[in-house]
C-alpha cells in the first residue's frame, strides 16, 4: 500500500518532538477525523533552522509530518510557504488515493507554523 | 521474521482436509450439476451431501439451504429478498446500530427505494436489548435483522430472546452469524431464527462462498435471477468446490468446537489481561457475553492504523476499527455506537485468535505492543505524561 | 467405459495450470486483500495481478473490471444495477428473446417492479438484427442487453452493429459474453459496449466466479452492499483464488486461441456433416455467424431427454433444450423464437466440444447416434417409416 | 437421479411395439408437452392377456409406459384399471419430483385403452 519512502519515514521519523523557543507552532486537523498535526519551527533571518513535529494518525499522517521536516529546513519561509500537500506526497513516491486529503496535512501544519511565527514577529515589533 | 496471524475474523487460512476435499472438483469431477449424465449427477450428489451436512450441522432441513457467494450476498439476499417478497404485507424494517455493512447497507438502499427503517441502539457493550427490539416493531414490520456476534468487539446478541419477541410480532428474524457459525451453537431451531447467513472464509473454509437458512414457508425474491439452481432462489452454475469446502470446514469445526474454544477463551484472557496493564487502555465489548477470540482496545493518543503498521512490522497481523484503514474519515461505526468518542475510537485495535496461535505468540505479541504504544504516544501531541 | 464429455458450453475441466495458480490462495496466502499487513497485501497483490490482467485481455483498464460469483451475477448486476442507478432518466429496457434466463429473468423481474421492456424477436436462424432493436428504442430507453453469443444453438450477434445503434440513441449497451469469452475477440473497445460479462467455469477456470466489464462513467447500484470492495460495487470478502484463476484462464485461452477455434471447426463440421446424414434431422442455428464449438440438431419423432440418457449409456455427455432437463413443460424458449414447433423442439440435441475431444469422438459419437435415433424412433407413436 | 429399476425399465423396455388384432387402444398426452404414450391391450374374459406401448417423451415417460404394461397385463379391466400413476412411480422405486406430473401418464393412458375397449365391447353388442 505504501511507498518503500513512506515506510522509512513511518518508521525512522526525522525531526520528532518539541522545540522549547519555538517562534511559530502551527497545528491541524482534529482529532474527530483521526488526524492532528502539531509543528514547531525555530525560524532565524527568515530561514527555517530548526523544525520538530508530533503526529496523532495514521502512516501517512506520520510520514508526511516527518518529511516535510525535511523539505522546510534550511528553507525561508516564504520558500517553504509555497510546499503543497501535492509536493509532500510527490516527495514520498505517492500516497495511496484515499490518503491524498484525509492524511496529508504537512504542509497546511507548515504554513500555520509560519503564520504563527509572523504573528509572533508582528506582536514583538508593535510591543 | 516469525509472522503471527491475529487477525482471524479478517479470514482464516483454508483447512489442509479442506483443499482436499475441494480438489477433485477442480479435477476430474468438473461437472455442472445440472446436467443429467455422470460428470453432472456425481455434482450433483456432491453438493446434496454437502447441503446435508450444512443442514444436519445447523438443525436444518435441506431444503432449508441456499448456497452464495458468501456472508455478503446472504445478507443481501435475506434482506433484499424477504423485503421484495413481502412488500404488499408491510414496508417496515428493523436492525441494529452495530451490524456489519453487508447489513446495514442493505436495509439502508431499502430506504432509499421507499422501505422504512428503524436502527436499535446498544448499550455501552455493543449489546442490543429485547425491550429496544420489541419497542422499534410495528404492524408493518416485515423483518429484523440483529447479528448473533460483532465481527469487531465480539459481543453475542441474545439472539434467542429477541427471537421470541420479534416472532411474537409476525415479522420474519434474520441473523447475521457469519462470525458465529463453527464457533458458537447456531441450531436454528434452538435460536428461533427464520433466517441466518453464514460465510466459509470465517471458518476455515474457501472464500467466495457462503450459506443462507431460510426456514420452510418464508419466501423470497431472489437477488440473482436466471437458472433454476438453488430451487430457483439463487441462479449460476454452483461453486461446486467451494460448496464442498465449506460443509468440508464447518463439519471440521463441529469436532473439536469445545476444546478448541476452551484453549482460545485461555488464550484470549491472557491476552486482555496483559493488555490491560497499559495505562489509558480500554477494552471493548462484552467481557462475558464474548466471541473467544476476541480482543478489542483502545489505546488512548494514538492512532490504529500506525498501531497495526508497527505490529506488521514486526511479524504481527492484526487490525482496527480506524476510520484509516477503511479510507473514511470516521472510525468504526459499532465503537461510535457503543458510545466512544471519536478520538478513542480511532485508537482501537482487534487481535482474532485462531488455531494457529499459542501462548507463545501472546506473550511475544504483549512484549512488543507496550513499546509500540509507547513509541507512538512519544510521537502524539495528544499526549502528556 | 471410455468418457467423451462433449457438453463444454455447460461447463469445462480447470486446466491444471490454473488450479496450480490458485493453490497458493487456498495455502499460505490466505489473507484479506482488504488488510493492511504482509498476508493482506500479497493477497491484495494477486487480485490487483489478476485484474490487469483480465482488463488487458478485453481492451479495458482496471477500474473498469468488478469481479463477480459468475455470469449469472454479472448479468443481474449488469441489468439491475443501470436499471436502479438510472431509473430517474428512464425505465425501458430492450433485450432479446433468446437471452440467458440470467439476463431474460432480471428483466422480467423488473418488468415487475415497473419497468417497461421490450422484447426484441430472432429469425429463424436466432439472429438479433440491428434493425430490430433500433426499431424497439424509446427516448425513455437506458439499457439494452443482447448476448454476444448464444449458449444453446451457438448463433453469434452481430454486437458491433447493434451497440452502435444503441449508443446513437444513449442507452447503455450490455452484452453477456459468457459463451465467447476465451474463444472469440471481446475487446470492448472494438464491440463498442458499455457493459460485458463472463465466467470462468465457461473457459476452463473454476466454478462461482466471473467478471463484469463497466465502461468508466457507467454508474451502478450494488446487487450486493456491504465493504468497500471492489470500488464500492461489489461488496463482500473477494474470492481470491478463484479470481486467480479467471485470470490464469482467460490468459491461457488467448494463448492459443486462433490455432484451437481453426481445430475446433474442423471437428465441428465433420459432427455436423455426419448428423445431416440421419434422415429427419434440423440443424439449428446459424451456420456462417456459430460458435467453432456448437452444433445444435432436432431429431423429429423423438424427445432430448431419452436421447441424452441413452448417450450416457455409452459414455457420452452432451446436452438438450428438452423440457424434461429443465422440469418445466415447455423446451428451450431458443428454439420457439426461432420459430420451431414445440414437437420439434423438444427433440433437440446440443454438443459443444472443447480442447480434450480429437477426431476419435467425433466418429464415435456419429457411430452411436444413428443407433439411438432409430431404436427411439421405432418406440415412438409418431413415427411412421 | 433416477432409480435403477427406471434406469433398468428405460434401457430394456418391456413390451415395445402394437398389436395389430388389438382390442383397445389409449392415446394420452401430447407432443406439445413433450410426452405422448399410446398403448394397446388385447382383452380375453375380461382379463388383458396381451399389452404393448409406444412412446415419445423422456427417461420416466419410457419407464413408466414399460412398467405399467408389466403391472397390467393377467390383471382383469376391473383391477387394472385401478392402478394409480402413484402405484407407478411406487414400482420404479419412486421418481424424481419434477418428473411425477408431466412424465406420468402410464396410468390413464391404461384407462383410456380399457375405456376403448369397453366401447368397443358395447359397439360389437349392439350391431
Ligand atoms: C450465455 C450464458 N449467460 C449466462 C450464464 C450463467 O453463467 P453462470 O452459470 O456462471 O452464472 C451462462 C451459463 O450458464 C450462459 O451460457
Ligand atoms: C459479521 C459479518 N457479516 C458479514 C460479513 C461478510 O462476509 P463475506 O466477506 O463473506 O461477504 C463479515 C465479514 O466480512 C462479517 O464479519
Amino acid at each position: 500500500m505504501y511507498s518503500d519512502k513512506v515506510m522509512d519515514h513511518f518508521t525512522n521519523p526525522r525531526n520528532v518532538g518539541e522545540i522549547s523557543d519555538a517562534n511559530g507552532i502551527g497545528e491541524v486537523g482534529n482529532a474527530r477525523c483521526g488526524d492532528i498535526m502539531k509543528l514547531w519551527i525555530k525560524v532565524e533571518d527568515d530561514v527555517i533552522t530548526d523544525i520538530k513535529f508530533k503526529t496523532f494518525g495514521c502512516g501517512a499522517a506520520i510520514a508526511t509530518s516527518s518529511v516535510i521536516t525535511e523539505m522546510a529546513i534550511g528553507k525561508t519561509i516564504d520558500e517553504a510557504e509555497q510546499i503543497t500537500n501535492k509536493q509532500v506526497a510527490e516527495e514520498l513516491h505517492g500516497l495511496p488515493s484515499v490518503k491524498m486529503h484525509c492524511s496529508n496535512l504537512a504542509a497546511e501544519a507548515l504554513v500555520a507554523a509560519i503564520e504563527d511565527y509572523r504573528k509572533n514577529v508582528a506582536a514583538n515589533s508593535a510591543s | 521474521m516469525n509472522e503471527i496471524y491475529m487477525d482471524h475474523a479478517a479470514t482464516t487460512p483454508v483447512r489442509q482436509e479442506v483443499v482436499e476435499a475441494m480438489l477433485p472438483f477442480f479435477g476430474s469431477e468438473y461437472g455442472n450439476p445440472s446436467s443429467v449424465y455422470g460428470w453432472g449427477r456425481r455434482s450433483r450428489q456432491a453438493l446434496d451431501q454437502a447441503r446435508d451436512k450444512v443442514s444436519e450441522l445447523i438443525g436444518a432441513e435441506a431444503s432449508e439451504i441456499i448456497f452464495t457467494s458468501g456472508g455478503s450476498e446472504g445478507a443481501n439476499l435475506a434482506i433484499k429478498g424477504v423485503a421484495w417478497a413481502y412488500q404488499t404485507k408491510g414496508k417496515h424494517i428493523v436492525s441494529s446500530a452495530v451490524e456489519h455493512h453487508a447489513v446495514l447497507d442493505s436495509v439502508l438502499w431499502l430506504k432509499k427505494q421507499g422501505f422504512e427503517v428503524t436502527i436499535v441502539p446498544v448499550d455501552e457493550e455493543g449489546m442490543v436489548s429485547p425491550a429496544e427490539v420489541e419497542k422499534a416493531l410495528r404492524p408493518d414490520t416485515i423483518l429484523v435483522s440483529i447479528m448473533h456476534a460483532n465481527n469487531e468487539v465480539g459481543t453475542i446478541q441474545p439472539i434467542k430472546e429477541i427471537a421470541e419477541v420479534v416472532r411474537g410480532h409476525g415479522a420474519f428474524f434474520h441473523t447475521d452469524a457469519v462470525q458465529t457459525a463453527g464457533v458458537l451453537d447456531i441450531n436454528v431451531a434452538e435460536l428461533g431464527v427464520d433466517l441466518l447467513s453464514l460465510s466459509a472464509h470465517k471458518l476455515y473454509g474457501p472464500k467466495g462462498v457462503g450459506a443462507l437458512y431460510v426456514r420452510k414457508g418464508v419466501r423470497l425474491d431472489p437477488l440473482i435471477h436466471g437458472g433454476a439452481q438453488e430451487r430457483r432462489r439463487r441462479a449460476g452454475t454452483e461453486n461446486v468446490a467451494g460448496i464442498v469446502g465449506l460443509a468440508k470446514a464447518l463439519e471440521l469445526a463441529h469436532l473439536d468446537r469445545d476444546e478448541e474454544n476452551a484453549r482460545l477463551v485461555k488464550l484470549r484472557d491472557r491476552l486482555l489481561e496483559g493488555l490491560q496493564q497499559i495505562p489509558h487502555t480500554k477494552i471493548n465489548g462484552s467481557l462475558v457475553h464474548r466471541l473467544p477470540n476476541n480482543v478489542n482496545v483502545c489505546f488512548q493518543y494514538i492512532e490504529g492504523e500506525s498501531m497495526l503498521l508497527n505490529l506488521d512490522l514486526r511479524g504481527i497481523a492484526a487490525s482496527s476499527g480506524s476510520a484509516c484503514t477503511s479510507g473514511s474519515l470516521d472510525p468504526s461505526h459499532v465503537l461510535l455506537a457503543m458510545g466512544l468518542t471519536h478520538e478513542i475510537a480511532h485508537g482501537s485495535l482487534r487481535l482474532t485468535l485462531g488455531r494457529d496461535n499459542n501462548e507463545a505468540d501472546i506473550d511475544f505479541v504483549l512484549q512488543e505492543i507496550p513499546v509500540i504504544v509507547e513509541r507512538l504516544r512519544e510521537m502524539s501531541p495528544l499526549y502528556q505524561r
